[in-house]
């Protein structure tokens, strides 16, 4: 990931300041700042329009301290500022019970448990795709396509079609939901693992008929663990896309609860930092989840021997 | 093309003659997009118990054809081969060889010890055998204490060394080796060479061995055969007079020399331009 | 069980053993090998649809519930109109366009950023953030600010495809083995023609990976936005509209539009990269 | 008891406080009830619940029911608590809109979903074109809130009286900035929030003699919620699952609700006959193309009188 | 540890003793996270006009790094080498050398001729004079014939001359070659050995040569510069009495023998067991 190819790297000591811009949080800080900056210019340059009008409308004398400071205090923004989104996000975390409907968590546990329940079957139905795959020649070639075709299909948006036929068929609760979860994440796991079981090769293969190896133990014994790196890259956008169908879940079945009906709620009544904070909770949601997996990746690949 | 005539035949193998391998007429077609590739044709020979036999031969001459025919990785479309009196796949599933392949290929999430045992693993040993054969082969090859390491931590020659265990683990009379020290550097070599023939000489097993270098031929085997290819036939079986006790520095021998030279006009007769 | 069910399963096994005796044949010519890498998706997917309609008929499900494949068809020949000016609105404007801007804009700034390792370790976890942000969340903000018409579904669009090519190109651009950018350093080479002469070239499977992903990505996220306001035209607005009016055979006429819409980007993308990167080990058989 | 599913056709909310008060008060186990109410949500339809044996009974609008019927899904009103409609369409007076003659050129905002036909009436009276032209008006689909009117995104939405209608205060625009046209008063007003069931199991007397009591129950509950607005949208706010309502937009639309309620449940013919005519007249692509046969029995409403 | 200290000292090159790489004391101390590696250290060497250097030691001596500071591929921690009487830097600025890298490393999307082509693109030369010493270079490394093939569709062997015609296209006086044919079979690597012997003869160029062949080394050079590891010294420098004009069987003269015998101590004496 050299930059220039022109400098060769100097192998000096460096000062502190330089190795905190060699790490990750620094540079994180700064560019967060930075974001957090236009935002704020956005929010007042969207919000403005608004404000103006209602100077007008009531009659009052304003100046631009004025419009700075009102863009930013809207009750329904077009764009709310920053601090509002973070107020909204600490009132409806730490301000409320733990157990309230009104607190985010308690949305996010909803979204969290469907999310996880489809990622399961999700990851299983794709490791178990993948497996027959790479042992039936039929299966590999008619299969395959059939996969990426479905991916084409705009599940979400006939996700509350779907879930109102599943309900209909009786299943109800949590697993409509996490079914569409498992539609989405299947598929990044078929690929993965299609591809890490074929990863072993071909004298690792004939290594094992040389051992006179069961079908088995030559999966268990090498395609197995020849693949899990393949899965764990393939579970990190798994379980993200496994969030996003969660929630479009969410909306349909009468946004009762999660995440999904908080921006859906939001949405209805107007309230623009109801949404944001939603949406910045499953965005962090996400983020933990796949670092989740990522620990988990790291402690298997620790005890597989991975260089560190 | 060949200068003595007497030594090319068919030599008795220095101990008893009883053939592992006999491949008679052999030869093997592979079907390509581009027809037909005629990798062996017309092979003969036979292999002795406790002989080290040595392929040598340009690329893509069917040396690796040739032991995976033996190994019942490849099937023959023409001629017959028996291994150990059977067909090659009666003795696979016999387990009747150990393979050493050019990479050491050993699976990069076991441990050195788990390498070594997975052959055994695999042919349901139990653990308390497993145990002590690792323990014992590891010995052979030197490398007790490294038992617990995984295969990136160990140098390549020592990786090398690790997959031949793993081909010794289980007592397979025959090995069958494809270029096993290809990738390791000439002092390397040199070294794990020795090893090898007085692992040859300790154990008696027969030895199948291919390699690009003529040193490394005429050092280590009773009989050197010589190959060309399209289609990959025998040009040459040369038969070594060297002793079995084989110092090093033999090779700076003239009757090594002499050897040395007969293989090098062989495989310069079978070689054409690539 | 009646005759419909029993026959979309009889139907079901021919098909199988059908399959499977040619996934075993071995043609030499490499035409009939192509045919068949055709022909046997083509008679599994046609399997699914004759057993999707024997269910239907089988279990006398209800047509507001469920549309079986032979009224889908119907309903897509008499709506060609329809179904031509929504996907004019969805695919030819809002997902061409918007999939052009957002592969553009992640591949340039991923290029503006490659010199600069600070802007990476500080974009990239921030742009992986982002990307985590669900389109149903953002479509609605989208279209609160880029208006109706197809220009916020571009941009949905747009945030969609951005980050998958950013990090992609990024990925690709750090593809090149030292050892050639050593190469092009013995020439002397400037930045421009490294990275024109060799990190481009060596980057491209990876950015049409994300090209490919984008394609299936840049069609869900026009007509999911769709949802959130629209004129009265356009794949999803459709969708939801006849949900409503208890037209579900539009909707499935819509869907396999789509399906095949996106199959058939996915597929000239596809070939696309079978041409510019012929070259790649895992193109180069076959 | 006997289990009765009710599926809404819509979030948690006052619209459809009586039911959550008659759970809630009692007065479906006064009736041997056991009653389970589903919430709806957006683009998901009732009808497919009901005809897939999710629920018994279900809130929907009159349009999208006889459409519905139509299409091959039978279903059947048989009580009406809501008498009049909430329908309106909100204009900003600033774009010179002062009659509905004045939409001409403008760009009007509906939500679909079955929504749209009484304004697709409505203008095929006024005899303007939707063909977006100089002399018709711009039609678009705007989402369940009151966004494209305040970001000036559309001229006119639609809005129910008891919630958007409200949202545009809470925005805060006054009276003086908007216009707003009561579909009721323009005679293209359609039936809202009837209940609905499967014609065949209306054959079935156990089954109407469950509705009765249903029907009896949930009239109690809506005149109970209607003398206490305010216990009332507490009561609604304990159900709402998504814990984001307020107490002071419920209690609002309690009220607007109680405007819309009839005397009882019965529907009354005359306005379903002019829904259905509304319906007919729906120009070039009418919900329903013939005069439907059967969509509804009083048979219910009398038992539970 | 050196039987011969005459033959020791530098020797004056055959032709003119005019130098082209001058190092003085040369360190190199890489900063890794376990501690620093000293990869060069005092390295004191002078290659002239017209000599054919090789460098041989074990694995990990600095044989690579040593060629790498002279390209200004890495950055020298101690002491001062100069390339042509510049700095590395200027000198690489100036393209005064041609480096061939051990895995051939054409570009896969290139064809053989574009791939020769591609220093020249970069060097600005006319597309008629691209074309013409493309033409040039193909021919002396026997692939005319083959311009429009990918790399992968050649062999090995033919790969590695490819890219040698590419670090031959433009016209450096200084050509450093880092196991050019480390990954080649021994007919393939002699064949190849003759002719870059043949062209260093004809063209009167510089060479760098890293090898690990002992043979190769000893029949290709004017003289070999044997390293040992930790850290990478210099630890015998070997003037070959051969003459310019070398024979492939030259490799089995008693001179040669000798040279190789006494390349071989010299390695063994630096190298550990692995
Ligand atoms: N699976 C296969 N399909 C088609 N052709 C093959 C296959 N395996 C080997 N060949 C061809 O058969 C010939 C002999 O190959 P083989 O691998 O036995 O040569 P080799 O002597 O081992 O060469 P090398 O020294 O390069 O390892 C070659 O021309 C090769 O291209
Ligand atoms: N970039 C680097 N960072 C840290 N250590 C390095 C680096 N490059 C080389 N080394 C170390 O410097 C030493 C010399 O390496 P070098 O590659 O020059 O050896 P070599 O003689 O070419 O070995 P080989 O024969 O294996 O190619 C080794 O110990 C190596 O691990
Ligand atoms: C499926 C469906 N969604 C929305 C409406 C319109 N509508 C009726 S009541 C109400 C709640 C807000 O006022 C809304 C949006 C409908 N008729 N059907
Ligand atoms: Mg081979
Ligand atoms: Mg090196």
């Amino acid at each position: 990931m050299t930059a220039t190819t022109d400098t060769a790297p100097t192998r000096t000591t460096m000062p502190i300041f330089r190795r905190a811009m060699e790490g990750k949080t620094l540079p994180i800080l700064i560019v967060l700042g930075v974001i957090l900056l236009i935002w704020y210019a956005f929010t007042v340059y969207l919000n403005a329009p608004w404000q103006i009008d209602a100077y007008e409308r009531a009659g009052t004398e304003w100046t631009v301290a004025d419009l700075v400071r009102d863009t930013m205090a809207q009750e329904r923004p077009v764009l709310p500022s920053p601090h509002q989104v973070v107020a909204e996000i600490w009132k409806t975390t730490a301000g409320t019970r733990l157990t309230s409907k009104r607190n985010l968590f308690y949305h996010a546990w909803i979204t969290l448990s469907s999310t996880l329940l489809g990622f399961v079957i999700g990851t299983a139905l794709g490791v178990l795709l993948a497996i027959g795959i790479v042992h039936n020649r039929a299966m590999d070639k008619s299969v395959m396509p059939w996969v990426i075709a479905s991916q084409t299909i705009p599940i979400l948006a006939v996700a509350p079609m779907i879930i109102v036929v599943l309900n209909a068929i009786g299943l109800s609760g949590l697993l409509p939901k996490a079914l569409i979860s498992t539609y989405l994440s299947f598929f990044p796991v078929v690929v993965g693992m299609v591809k890490g079981f074929r990863s072993p090769e071909a004298f690792q293969l004939d290594l094992m008929r040389t051992y006179n190896a069961s079908g088995a133990q030559t999966f268990w014994k090498l395609r197995w663990p020849a693949a899990l790196p393949y899965l764990f890259t393939s579970m990190k956008v798994a379980v993200a896309i496994s969030l996003v169908g969660a929630i479009v879940g969410e909306l349909p079945t009468g946004a009762v609860s999660g995440l999904g009906a908080r921006l859906l709620a939001g949405s209805y009544y107007g309230q623009t930092v109801q949404i944001w904070s939603a949406l910045f909770m499953a965005a962090a949601l996400a983020a933990v989840l796949v670092g989740v997996v990522g620990i988990g990746q790291r402690m298997v690949m620790a005890r597989m021997g991975e260089k560190p | 093309m060949n200068a003595n005539p007497a030594i090319r035949q068919e030599a008795p193998s220095p101990q008893t003659s009883q053939p592992v391998v006999e491949a008679k007429g052999l030869g093997l077609t592979f079907e390509t997009n581009d027809g037909p590739v005629h990798a062996l044709a017309d092979v003969d020979l036979t292999i002795n118990k406790g002989e080290f036999v040595s392929f040598i031969g340009p690329s893509g001459c069917g040396k690796t054809t040739f032991l995976r025919v033996i190994a019942d990785l490849e099937q023959p479309t023409a001629g017959e081969i028996l291994v150990n009196g059977m067909t090659p796949e009666e003795a696979r599933r016999k387990r009747a060889y150990g393979y050493v392949f050019q990479a050491a290929g050993l699976f990069p999430w076991r441990t050195i010890e788990q390498n070594v045992a997975l052959p055994l693993e695999i042919m349901g040993y139990s653990k308390a055998e497993r145990k002590e054969r690792v323990h014992r082969t590891l010995d052979l090859v030197n490398l007790a204490g490294f038992e617990k390491k995984f295969p990136w931590q160990l140098s390549g020659g020592m990786q090398q060394r690790a997959s031949i265990a793993r081909a010794l683990a289980f007592d397979a009379d025959l090995l069958l080796m494809d270029e096993p020290f290809g990738a390791l550097d000439e002092i390397v070599r040199d070294h794990l060479n020795e090893q090898l023939l007085d692992l040859w000489a300790r154990t008696g097993k027969t030895i199948g061995f291919v390699t690009h270098s003529i040193p490394e031929a005429v050092y280590l085997s009773t009989r050197i055969v010589v190959m060309s290819p399209r289609p990959g036939r025998v040009t040459d079986v040369i038969v070594s007079p060297l002793p079995k006790e084989r110092p090093l520095d033999i090779r700076e021998s003239p009757e090594f020399l002499e050897i040395a030279h007969r293989v090098r006009e062989g495989l310069r007769a079978g070689h054409g331009d690539d | 069980m009646n005759w419909a069910l029993t026959g979309a399963l009889l139907f079901w096994a021919a098909a199988w053993a059908l399959n499977e005796w040619l996934a075993g044949l071995n043609p030499r010519s490499v035409q009939t090998r192509r045919a068949l890498g055709l022909l046997i998706p083509a008679i599994f997917g046609i399997t699914l649809l004759v057993v999707w309609e024997g269910l239907v008929h089988g279990f006398n499900i209800s047509p507001v519930l469920l549309t079986p494949p032979s009224a889908i068809w119907a309903r897509i020949t008499s709506s060609l109109p329809t179904l031509w000016a929504d996907f004019q609105q969805t695919f030819l404007k809002a997902v061409l366009i918007g999939y052009a801007i957002g592969c553009g804009a992640g591949f340039l700034t991923a290029i503006a950023i490659d010199r600069s390792p600070f802007l990476q370790r500080g974009l990239m976890p921030l742009g992986n953030f982002v990307s985590a942000l669900p389109i149903i969340g953002v479509a609605p903000i989208l279209v609160m600010w880029f208006g109706f018409d197809w220009p916020s579904k571009a941009a949905v669009v747009v945030i969609m495809t951005f980050f998958p090519m950013l990090v992609n190109t990024v990925e690709g651009l750090a593809a090149s083995s030292n050892i050639d950018r050593d190469l092009m350093r013995t020439y002397a080479s400037s930045y421009w023609q490294t990275l024109f002469k060799l990190r481009l070239p060596a980057a491209a499977p990876f950015i049409f990976n994300a090209l490919k992903i984008n394609s299936t990505l840049a069609l869900i996220g026009a007509i999911v936005a769709e949802f959130f306001g629209t004129p009265i035209v356009g794949m999803g607005f459709r969708i939801s509209t006849e949900v409503g009016r208890m037209n579900i055979d539009m909707v499935w006429a819509e869907i396999a539009m789509a399906a095949l819409a996106g199959s058939l980007f996915y597929g000239a993308v596809a070939l696309l990269e079978r041409a510019v990167t012929f070259w790649h080990p895992s193109m180069r058989s076959g | 008891a006997d289990d009765v599913t009710l599926q809404l056709k819509w979030v948690t909310q006052a619209q459809f406080a009586g039911y959550y008060v008659a759970k809630d008060k009692g007065f479906y186990e006064e009736e041997d009830l056991n009653v389970e109410i589903k919430p709806g949500g957006p683009d998901a339809a009732p009808v497919q619940v009901l005809v897939g044996g999710g629920a018994d009974v279900m809130v929907d609008w009159l349009p999208s029911a006889l459409a519905a019927r139509e299409k091959g899904a039978p279903v059947v009103n048989i009580a009406q608590p809501f008498a009049r409609s909430g329908l309106t369409m909100v204009c900003r007076k600033e774009t010179g809109i002062e009659r509905p003659e004045d939409f001409k050129g403008k760009t009007l905002g509906t939500w679909f979903f079955g929504n749209e036909y009484p304004l697709y009436n409505w203008l095929s009276k006024l005899g303007l074109p939707r063909d977006g032209s100089e002399d018709g008006v711009t039609i678009q689909k705007i989402g369940f809130n009151v966004d494209p009117l305040l970001q000036k995104q559309a001229d006119c939405i639609t809005a129910m009286t008891y919630n958007e209608y409200w949202q545009v205060f809470d925005a805060g625009l006054t009276e003086d900035d908007i216009v707003v046209f009561n579909y009721t008063d323009e005679g293209v007003a359609t039936l809202e929030d009837g209940l609905y069931v499967l014609e065949d199991n209306l054959k079935d007397p156990e089954f109407v003699e469950r509705m009765a009591r249903f029907v009896k129950a949930s009239m109690k509950g809506w005149m109970w919620a209607k003398d206490n607005p305010e216990e009332a949208a507490m009561i609604v706010l304990d159900n709402d699952a998504t814990g984001a309502q307020t107490e002071k937009h419920q209690t609002r639309m309690m009220g607007e609700i109680a405007k819309l309620l009839g005397e009882d449940a019965t529907l009354d013919e005359g306005a379903y006959q002019q829904t259905v005519e509304t319906l007919l007249q729906g120009g070039d692509d009418p919900v329903i193309t013939k005069q439907p046969e059967g969509a509804f029995t009083h048979e219910v409403t009398k038992k539970a009188m």
